[in-house]
């Protein structure tokens, strides 16, 4: 196996997302996340397959040099279900939009996460429709003032760590576009993950809605609003790391370390492969101003997959079947001769 | 009665009838019992030669309550037999079926058949009242005295019934096989000993001409099995993403009992996710099917054009129904034909074929795979609850008679440097080459968005307008690999030309043939591209009547294409199969 | 307005499920609730719409005397929504099944939740596709054998209850189809509710999935097996009522009471009003052979609904507008004169 | 460009001229600037008298970077302008364009064109260097410099764009007016002083025959518009269920602005959520729309069958796009019809209407509305992308002379006892009444299901039949309410006629002007049913040329209603509408 470099996951296509558009730096993240995923799992170039919906995100195929399916809208997640289970050999990287994914798409992806299917999806939550030129989409907060709500939305956001929990989710880590480093290694243990993987990239729409994920992306004010979740280290966050997640009874709480009695003893110790959905679906619920919003990976947790499901089940009916090929299986049952 | 129709279809088949058959049940999994629209039929039909037809008219009808009397007397032929459950009959009985004096047969105008009025189900009891069974079970044997009393009749040995019992029930419930044997034979017994029963029927088998092994078959196993027999002759793995609707479950479930073979079944959410996932299995090479019934097919459109513009092999099967909408999901129909040629957006050609009879499935079904792979191109199959319930004898075919199936894999490796162009095509055909993902050095994207050879975007209005004529014209192409168009019967020039397509075949064929050498009759199975004489076939008419299941709509599509023939339409809209006679009186009408 | 009994909700229409199906006794239950329902609320019979989509239970509109809707498959949470919104007046209720809301209408199913669109939904969970003749569900366990999964299943099956916290609900109850009475009162309660109110009533198939909720349903053994929660309750179970839940420190666990230190006192109290969707979740969460199943309401908070947020948006629109008519609007903007 | 193209437009209306508008944008948001690909062009056509269409090739071109130029030169015409700023013309600039010489003109073939080479950026922060403005916000003022010079060259007042500036800035940023203003007055200026210029067009506004008020109004905007009218005119509210699609998005979004007429619009999850969301609201008794373009219509196949099934009015718009499957989402094209007139499942017919050009797309949306209400039906409304993003001088109506709407309600109470039957029909129209949930005693339930006259369940063969019949019957005779064809242009009979349909009608219109009268011309806005004296008119002529930019759909639909007619195909499927010029060549090819 050669050894890759970002260079190779780079295709010879013109990157056409707006100057200044977070998808950039996802893009930048996956082409250098899979040189070190190749390097850990031993896989050649020509085994990935990077399949997207429609919108502006759903673009980031082209920019791949792998193999890769831009499908249609909302339909992404089911185009890799048919990859990995027709070819489990293959790994299905995807990438779709908050409307793609969680409008038109949300069947699909709630699907594939209880399945348990064994892709990674990226999903570029922008919290608005790009590609058709900044209409409201599920993640849009409520009241939101966009294209299709000119006196804002009367809607709930979806939040989508919590519709993945309850969908019975193995893995789901979330970010923001800026964040190379974390993205980074998000992306590969979501690839070491074995089963469906959703990463949450908060992304910046300059054109339709900048600045929506301002206070957890602009470096001055970020360090307080977000908590940077990793497995067996400390909830804490904060400027001065003086803040920290502890659990006072029945809830999550967040405080000041030194304050109310509170030392870093008390602060809670990440567990992201706990089987208490409880306590992720709490951590992935989080948001201001009483909370920081989680980042990082917030559940990974093993269990069966489906592709792995289906191959097994084939190959052990295989063994102990009777009927090798379709001549045996023609006679099969009840037949006659005329002679 | 459906287990008991099959039974008797089976063992008459043994026997050396040639037979057709025809289940026909309400929507209602357990509908209410004893009312009209709770009757569930079997029909069966067996003659000496071929019988290409579940039959009109019947020679036998059992009805096991009022019901299934009111819901089918008018079926019956003028010497008919009727055998009734007199015990059934009761006040009860009569006021469900919706009877409105206390005599039936009068009310229905069939008091002139031949009637046979037992009291199955007190013999039935009697029959088993030492066998220790429970009473629920006994009654549930009701059928099988009834079966016993239809083998006297058609002078049927019960030899095979009574091995099916002993292999069907050897393992879970040997205790029933005694019982059920005992009931049959008392049945037969009690047939032969009433002197009601005028007349016993023997149909005789005929000296068949073609020996071999021979098998009954439901035309979607039969759906089934010709994908399968796909997957073996190109090496492919089978995958079948499908989300269940009637009638076209049975082939989802066929396959997932075929693991054995490789085959992978995904139950998918919905008719969407079932043609995506297909799909994106095609895409990483496998036999890519979906299998649905009119609403589902309306689900799949938007996702059939992204296997017409990604230029990937896929099988769509269609098991027609009654439509629009839910319609009517337990009956037949062909009006799925439209949706089938233009539903989808854009210019979007598909091909599409049609099968003509349940056993036709099996080779429909392989044309259907065979066309895809090696065309690159989604394929539409058509059936129909008719031909995917009904069932037929079908001679096995041997494997080795079928051919290859090559799909025009990428060859070899690229030249440094070089790029794969998805979309370049060969000259001939218009195919494009297919490279798998796990291929080295072939990477390349496909997609919904228009595309020039070289797989890059493109909007380039002069690219845009070429792309479209070649995939028309690679459609169109197929036509070079089909047979053509020959006589199903009659001279081959004329007054008139009878045109059927699907599963008015059987139908059609004997209705002709009643009529005899002044008519004649040609049937279509490949709809889109059309066989490639028909033109020329049609030249030879002066006029041509098209049959159909539906308003017109193959008649449309053939007005369309050949302006200016003389093309007219004999359509049937009624979730039912034509009668014979109904067909006869039509054509005789145009001559 | 006349007092209804539940008569008054019966059509003339035949009931055509098998004998001995489930769903028989969840139509009585709402024929009976919705009387109660009336008298409460103050609502007339006409103000009544039963939506469904297809399968066995999505029959029911037909025996209802109201108005009804028998729409398409997995359409019917989105037929309703438009119902609500086009006349916030009316009370929509509809039914469906496993495989109609969660398979093929789940993104419907998961965006009304989100909207918290104002419709009572009657999710009737067999665990099987009826209709068709048995085949598995979203919702079928894992390994179960039907006519699509000869060799089992190897699929996750949803908790539906977890699926409707995921994407925000605000009212959610289970149940069993025997249980009339406890299904009186879920009943009841949604229509109160002011929101998307899901009720999961745990029906039994006799013919493709007889026995799947036997463990629940069974009167020797239910009590063991199941805890009915009511708001402002202990969560005590089992025959002798001597078992309860408590929480450990971070979950939930089932004590005996009595035993291992544990005393009533100790006993959690239900309060479905919480905000605190934690505890929500980890109670729609349970399942044997550690914990009760919960029946009852499991979450009912309030909050701003869909149809409401139009409504009032459209007044206050209107009451700021300056165009009051076609006319006024085809004249705004620019235009100019030809004289 | 967009925002230039469309001041330069919305003044020389107010001036008088007719005009006709079409901008025509790449796929991205942003495309890559400076690339061919990412070029967003946006063309005017202006005339004395009534425009028709957007013109085939340009007097002036302007062309900010050498992409542009590429992309564009071919349509100019022999006598052109070409302007372009110089500044844009830089070594990266052509590299990127893809230019291999150093002479773009040459490269081109447009070296004899009237060249105006013009270092507009130099000249734009020159003209605003004192203006305290940020350089990025001075860069933004390019195209109004430019739009200044276009100003002189067709001898335009400035005023109007004044006048428009301080209405735009006045609330939110005041300080850029004055900024504005000059650099406008000084590109202006600029072309008035510089000598290159040789000649200034004047389009001296005709004599108006039609008084009143105008305004101008793009086709997405027209369809909003007379949807709202539509709700007035019945007194029904609006509810629209949609999901955004390109080109179709822009009539959600004008919708969500007019809450205050009392518009409801609900942006669904999906498609299939935004036509059933339609459909309750029309159970409900809103006026209700679903708006989308072709995948999004492909999504709505199962949904309309059911709207279909339920017989409730409902307009679902299809504003169609570039296809199959994604296709090419910003250009135009008319493939949908097929899918449109078939695709469903079963017999399922709907009624189809379709535009003709900006502004009549709200007459065409109010009949639609109108047409679905009283006739208890859906009605598919087929726009284009060149229909619904262009744009053209409307004279603006009385909502006094615009009919009525009434729908075929339920009056009354019913007798005690008495069910409501809401499949009966009206003897004469075929149309169901329509009773509304809250009203009391008229409970009945609708669905996908066949049922009978009074609503319930049915699977009875004749039922189905007569149903089936009953519904395409219905939407056949709302050809009674509908006008006859009339002649567009040419003789009422003679050797050819020319057929079109939809947003054709422009350049049609203008081809066989051009023609004269060897030629007639009509152009159908109904396309299911056909008007009435269709079969008729046919008969007048010899030959009969459908034109449509399509592989030949309405041409294929009119062979299968009128077998014995000739008729001919001219079509075009590049994602863009047709030339005149290749209009008249085709024409005249068939004379
Ligand atoms: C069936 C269908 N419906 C609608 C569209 C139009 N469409 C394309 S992308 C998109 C949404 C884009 O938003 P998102 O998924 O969030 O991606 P983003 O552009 O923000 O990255 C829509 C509505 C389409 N292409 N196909
Ligand atoms: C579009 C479409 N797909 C599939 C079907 C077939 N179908 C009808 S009901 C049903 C599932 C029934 O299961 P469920 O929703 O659980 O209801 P139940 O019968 O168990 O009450 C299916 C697959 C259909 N009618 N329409
Ligand atoms: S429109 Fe928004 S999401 Fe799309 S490319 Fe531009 S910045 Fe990115
Ligand atoms: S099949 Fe099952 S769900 Fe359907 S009516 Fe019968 S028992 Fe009920
Ligand atoms: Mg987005
Ligand atoms: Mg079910």
């Amino acid at each position: 196996m050669a050894t890759l470099t970002f260079k190779d996951f780079k295709s010879d296509q013109e990157v056409r997302w707006c100057p200044g558009c977070g998808d950039h730096a996802v893009l930048a993240a996956l082409q250098r996340a899979l040189p070190k995923v190749s390097q850990a799992l031993g896989y050649d170039k020509e085994r990935y397959v990077v399949v997207s919906g429609i919108g502006c995100s759903s673009r980031l195929p082209y920019y791949m040099d792998t193999y890769g399916f831009h499908s249609i809208h909302g339909r992404a997640t089911a185009v890799s279900t048919g990859i990995k289970v027709a070819n489990p050999w293959l790994t299905v990287w995807q990438a779709c939009g908050d409307g793609d994914a969680l409008a038109i798409g949300g069947n699909h992806f709630i699907h594939a996460i209880r399945r348990n299917i064994d892709i990674n999806i990226i999903l570029f939550n922008n919290q608005i429709y790009g590609l058709t030129k900044g209409q409201y989409s599920p993640t849009s907060k409520f009241g939101a003032i966009t294209k299709t709500s000119p006196y804002g939305t009367v809607e709930h956001p979806f939040n989508p760590g919590s519709l993945v929990l309850g969908a019975k989710g193995t893995f789901f880590a979330r970010s923001l576009d800026v964040e190379l480093k974390l993205n980074e290694e998000i992306m590969t243990a979501a690839a070491l993950h074995d089963g469906c993987s959703v990463m949450e990239m908060l992304t910046n729409c300059v054109i339709f809605n900048d600045g929506a994920h301002k206070t957890l992306s602009d470096p001055s004010v970020k360090a307080d609003h977000t908590v940077v979740l990793r497995h067996g280290e400390k909830m804490i966050f904060g400027k001065d790391r003086d803040r920290g997640l502890i659990y006072d009874g029945k809830k999550i709480r967040a405080v000041h370390i030194g304050e109310g009695g509170f030392t870093e003893e008390d602060i809670l110790v990440h567990d992201a492969h706990t089987d208490n959905i409880g306590i992720h679906m709490a951590l992935a619920d989080m948001k201001g101003p009483d909370y920081p919003v989680a980042l990082g990976v917030i559940r990974d947790v093993r269990d069966i997959t489906y592709d792995d499901g289906v191959r097994d089940q084939v190959k052990s009916v295989m063994a102990k079947a009777k009927i090798h090929n379709v001549d045996e299986l023609l006679r099969s049952g009840s037949t006659w001769e005329v002679e | 009665m459906q287990l008991t129709g099959s039974l008797f279809a089976d063992m008459s088949a043994i026997y050396g009838n040639g037979l057709s058959t025809f289940p026909d049940y309400p929507a209602e999994i357990r509908a209410p019992h004893g009312t009209v629209s709770g009757v569930s039929g079997f029909q069966v039909h067996i003659g000496s030669g071929k019988v290409n037809t579940p039959g009109d008219f019947c020679d036998l009808l059992v009805a096991m309550n009022p019901a299934a009397l009111k819901a089918n007397a008018k079926w019956c032929k003028r010497h008919a037999m009727i055998l009734v459950d007199e015990d059934a009959f009761d006040e009860t009985g009569m006021k469900k079926a919706g009877f409105l004096t206390d005599n039936p047969f009068t009310e229905l105008g069939v008091e002139d058949r031949t009637l046979i009025v037992s009291p199955i189900t007190t013999l039935t009891k009697e029959s088993l009242k030492d066998s220790g069974m429970d009473p629920k079970a006994i009654l549930k044997c009701k059928n099988m005295f009834t079966l016993g009393m239809a083998c006297y009749i058609y002078s049927r040995p019960l030899e095979y019934i009574y091995s099916y019992l002993e292999k069907k029930f050897a393992k879970k419930h040997p205790e029933v096989i005694e019982p059920n044997k005992k009931v049959l034979f008392d049945g037969f017994n009690y047939a032969s000993n009433i002197q009601v029963i005028p007349n016993t029927y023997t149909v005789v088998p005929e000296e068949h001409p073609e020996k071999g092994t021979y098998r009954n078959i439901t035309g979607n196993q039969a759906t089934a099995w010709g994908l399968l027999a796909a997957s073996e002759k190109s090496g492919l793995p089978l995958f079948c993403g499908s989300y269940p609707i009637t009638p076209a479950t049975a082939i989802l479930e066929e396959l997932a009992i075929h693991k054995s073979l490789g085959a992978k079944t995904l139950q998918a959410e919905d008719e969407i996710a079932g043609i995506c996932t297909a799909i994106g299995a095609a895409y990483a090479g496998n036999l890519a099917v979906t299998t649905t019934s009119g609403p589902g097919l309306s689900l799949k459109s938007e996702a059939m054009g992204l296997a017409v513009m990604a230029e990937l092999p896929l099988v769509v099967v269609d098991v027609q129904r009654g439509g629009p909408s839910t319609g009517l999901p337990t009956k037949t129909e062909q009006s799925d034909l439209n949706q089938a040629l233009f539903g989808r957006n854009g210019e979007c050609p598909m091909a599409v074929i049609a099968a003509h009879s349940p056993a036709h499935c099996f080779d429909a079904a392989f044309q259907a795979a065979k066309i895809a792979l090696e065309h690159m191109t989604p394929v539409m199959l058509l059936s129909e609850g008719f031909l995917g319930n009904g069932s037929e004898p079908w001679k096995i075919p041997s494997m080795k008679d079928y051919p290859e199936i090559k799909p025009p894999f990428v060859q070899g490796i690229l030249p440094e440097g070089e790029k794969f162009r998805p979309f370049e095509r060969d000259p001939e055909t218009l195919v494009r080459r297919w490279a798998l993902p796990g291929q080295r050095g072939f990477e390349h994207r496909v997609g919904g968005l228009e595309k020039n050879h070289a797989g890059v975007l493109s909007t380039d209005p002069a690219n845009h307008a070429l792309m479209v004529a070649e995939r028309a014209e690679k459609v169109a192409r197929i036509a070079r690999d089909l047979p053509v168009l020959t006589m199903q019967h009659g001279p081959a020039s004329g007054a008139l030309l009878v045109v059927g397509w699907g599963g008015t075949y059987g139908h059609i064929l004997t209705a002709v043939r009643e009529i005899g050498d002044a008519v004649s009759y040609v049937h279509f199975d490949y709809i889109n591209p059309l066989p490639a004489n028909t033109e020329e076939l049609f030249s030879r008419f002066g006029k041509i009547l098209v049959c159909e299941l539906n308003s017109g709509q193959f008649a449309d599509y053939l007005r369309a294409k050949f302006p200016g023939r003389d093309i007219r339409k004999f359509n049937k809209v009624q979730g039912q199969p034509f009668l014979v006679g109904e067909l006869v009186e039509a054509i005789q009408k145009e001559m």
